[in-house]
């Protein structure tokens, strides 16, 4: 059966190292945080001045001067540490951030990523998006296979307007984990019970599928 | 080298139509409220503003799109608006979006006479149109120039008569940058101390960058997104 | 993400011969003393030093000066030394002098992923051959590129177990940028106090610029110029 | 008569004007904190990272964090500032400084500047100084109308190694102030008792001279 994104952020969440600083985008991303496996410890880093973000505040206790990048009340853990957008881009462009986990509209096979605008129809703006893929050397697109209208966000080239070029090394959907390399979707493993026809059928770019394709363990 | 003036009225003396302004916050958290009001009092107009955010329709710099005064955007984000966007696709708004951490950079750049810096942010994307790529260590990268501002007006927590500023936890963002990079700063403060009363170790900006500050009668601090959890 | 080292000699593990290496401190405030001893202790040599001054005969960089450790310096004043005049007079010692302000902002650039920058300082002189000069606003710049070293070795005043680090007065000067632009950043703390120890807001350098940190068993922080009055 | 170096110090001090930021370079310039004109506030910044540099400390309350460029030991005043040394040249840099004045070797008469390398004999470094120049609008040079040897340190050209190029406005000697341009050298004062002749005598490079040319007043 296919992930909900709370399966996306789980199956996400076996990817961090113990000691990494990672920045989480907005959506699913957010919800790897709730899914840290025992003994490994991270620390979140939130773009707009954060390092050592902490879980949403107890009710009554929100402070407007103290939120995340995705605008919502945080709290902030024994050691964390406030600075300025420059400082905190300085991080992220310096390579200082192990992993960057976000969302995407469209990826494609060689590693492009579209997640900020659409012509004539909608434009939010890349916000610190296209810092974080020009400089993460580890990024991780978290994302539904297909978008609600069924039509496959794996692509052969992006159709919007890119966010970066050639950046993303893995996505992990609903569906399948997958690695990019050699211009090419590689999968890597399945949603537990879905099937490689089922994938194959929801990928638009190419796709190459190895002998043996485990199953998630969630 | 007392910089204290009385109020916001005091504090955008020579605030003009068509000038170019730096807005201190993220979202609605550090932004200079008793500024915004006062340039809605005064009706100024065709303003070119630098800020990360446009704020939501009925507050922050929402306000004054509101009322037709910003004629040009310059932001990284602009989501959660809907006047705003109403604007910006009926062509009545320009809109130049640029990424989150170059826009903080070039204005850092601007306060401290770097011209022009090289960065890999944009890309392949939009963003590079027109702008010289070069290559170092093997990556590409494209050349983004420094911003300043006839006026950059930020909202700090604390402040002393000589201007330095203390900020507190996220509400930072990017006031102190746009601090150095106005040709007037104007500081908007909770609280207003006598010089000496801040500790020189704990300065985020030093006084050296503002021209006029004053203590805010109010501060609303509205949340944007309030997200909590039970006890 | 605790990143406490018991001493010196495991905080300066893999530390070798020819390595480039960047040392905090403006004359003798705010030098790493504790490992500068440790690497005089160790005998590795050949090294290039990215540090704004060399020390005096007898302390900071001057011990790695006497010891013949130090194959080249890169940095912006090394007066008040007479071991270092001859060294480099002799040719011993190779000298790469650059303006104090491009040494900051090229080491800040190291760590914060701005391969080069455009500046103004040293147009016209001996520093800008071999650079590109454009101008900008009339005015002509020259770029500078980004330095980073094998090692950064920066001394605070308190630190956390997380890397957090305060500076005391202006014993702060180069270590926040260097802090950010080593492969590996070691501090040495006057005190080191547990995660949660420090107010975040007061935090100079945060602790994701840190893999090393421990606690100076003792430091003599030598006055290089005594000046007073009387009362 | 010639100034001294205090004598020097005490007229570049009438150059300030209420409400700068001044920084004073090493030598003769420190000495101009001492005459501070009545109803004139002016901050001293010194590069390695204070605003609000204060007086010398009281004998034996010097800190050894606490310096300043020069590597003195020195106190703070209320409302003083300390930040890292790539805060401190921003603020030079931005030309946030009103006023800077160094002291020099050479200066011609289009207004270069040599300060800090004598080739095969010594080097010290530039230190700040090249930032300084290259960044400030309002420069003032400090020293000696010639050296140890006699010899004129205003010069049609300058022999040494550059600090920066045709920056320099004003130049303060002990016999004289002198105004930089039209790639001339502009007499504005004289010292107390000295004469014209005595100037011209003294100065190599092209020297501008005006009907009327005041004494200083002390």
């Amino acid at each position: 059966m296919a992930l909900d994104k709370n399966g996306i952020a789980q199956r996400i969440a076996q990817e961090l190292r113990d000691g990494w600083y990672v920045n989480l985008g907005i959506g699913i991303p957010t919800l790897v945080a709730n899914y840290i496996p025992e003994g490994i410890e991270v620390e979140f880093q939130s773009e707009n001045g954060i390092l050592g973000m902490g879980p949403f505040p107890i009710d009554g206790e929100e402070d407007a001067d103290l939120i995340n990048a995705g605008k919502q009340t945080i709290t902030a853990m024994n050691g964390a540490a406030y600075f300025d957008s420059a400082m905190s881009f300085a991080m992220i462009r310096g390579q200082h951030v192990q992993l960057t986990v976000l969302g995407a509209m469209e990826v494609s096979q060689n590693g492009d990523i579209a997640n900020w605008k659409i012509p004539g129809k909608m434009v939010k703006g890349m916000g610190g998006a296209m810092d974080l893929v020009a400089s993460a050397e580890n990024i991780i697109v978290a994302m539904m296979h297909a978008n609600k209208a069924g039509v496959s966000k794996l692509l052969k080239k992006c159709s919007l307007p890119l966010t970066g070029v050639g950046c993303v090394k893995k996505v992990i959907t609903n569906l399948a984990v997958m690695e990019i390399k050699n211009n090419a979707f590689h999968l890597v493993e399945r949603a537990p019970g879905v099937t490689v026809e089922e994938i194959m059928a929801a990928t638009e770019g190419d796709l190459v599928i190895p002998d043996n394709i485990p199953e998630m363990q969630l | 080298m007392n910089k204290v003036v009385k109020n916001p009225v005091e504090a955008l003396e020579g605030l003009q139509d068509d000038m170019t302004l730096m807005m201190g916050g993220f979202g609605l958290c550090g932004i200079p409220e008793n500024s915004i009001a006062e340039m809605v009092r005064m009706g100024v107009s065709g303003l070119t503003c630098i800020s990360n955010n446009a704020g939501v329709d009925d507050f922050g710099l929402g306000l004054l799109l509101q009322g037709k005064q910003i004629k040009k955007m310059i932001s990284s984000y602009v989501g959660e608006n809907d006047e705003f966007e109403r604007q910006m696709l009926s062509g009545e708004l320009e809109v130049d979006l640029i990424p989150q951490g170059s826009l903080a950079e070039r204005c850092r750049a601007g306060g401290a006479g770097i011209p022009a810096f090289y960065t890999p942010a944009g890309y392949g994307t939009e963003v590079a149109e027109g702008k010289e790529v070069r290559e170092f260590n093997g990556k590409p990268h494209i050349l983004e120039s420094a911003l300043t501002a006839d006026f950059a007006i930020v909202k700090a927590w604390r402040g002393d008569t000589e201007g330095n500023l203390i900020f507190k936890a996220t509400a930072r963002n990017f006031n102190p940058m746009m601090a150095m990079a106005g040709k007037i700063t104007v500081a908007e403060v909770e609280e207003l101390l006598p010089a000496g009363s801040l500790n020189p170790n704990e300065i985020h900006t030093p006084g050296i960058f503002i021209q006029r500050i004053f203590q805010g009668e109010t501060f609303e601090k509205r949340i944007e997104q309030r997200t909590v959890r039970q006890k």
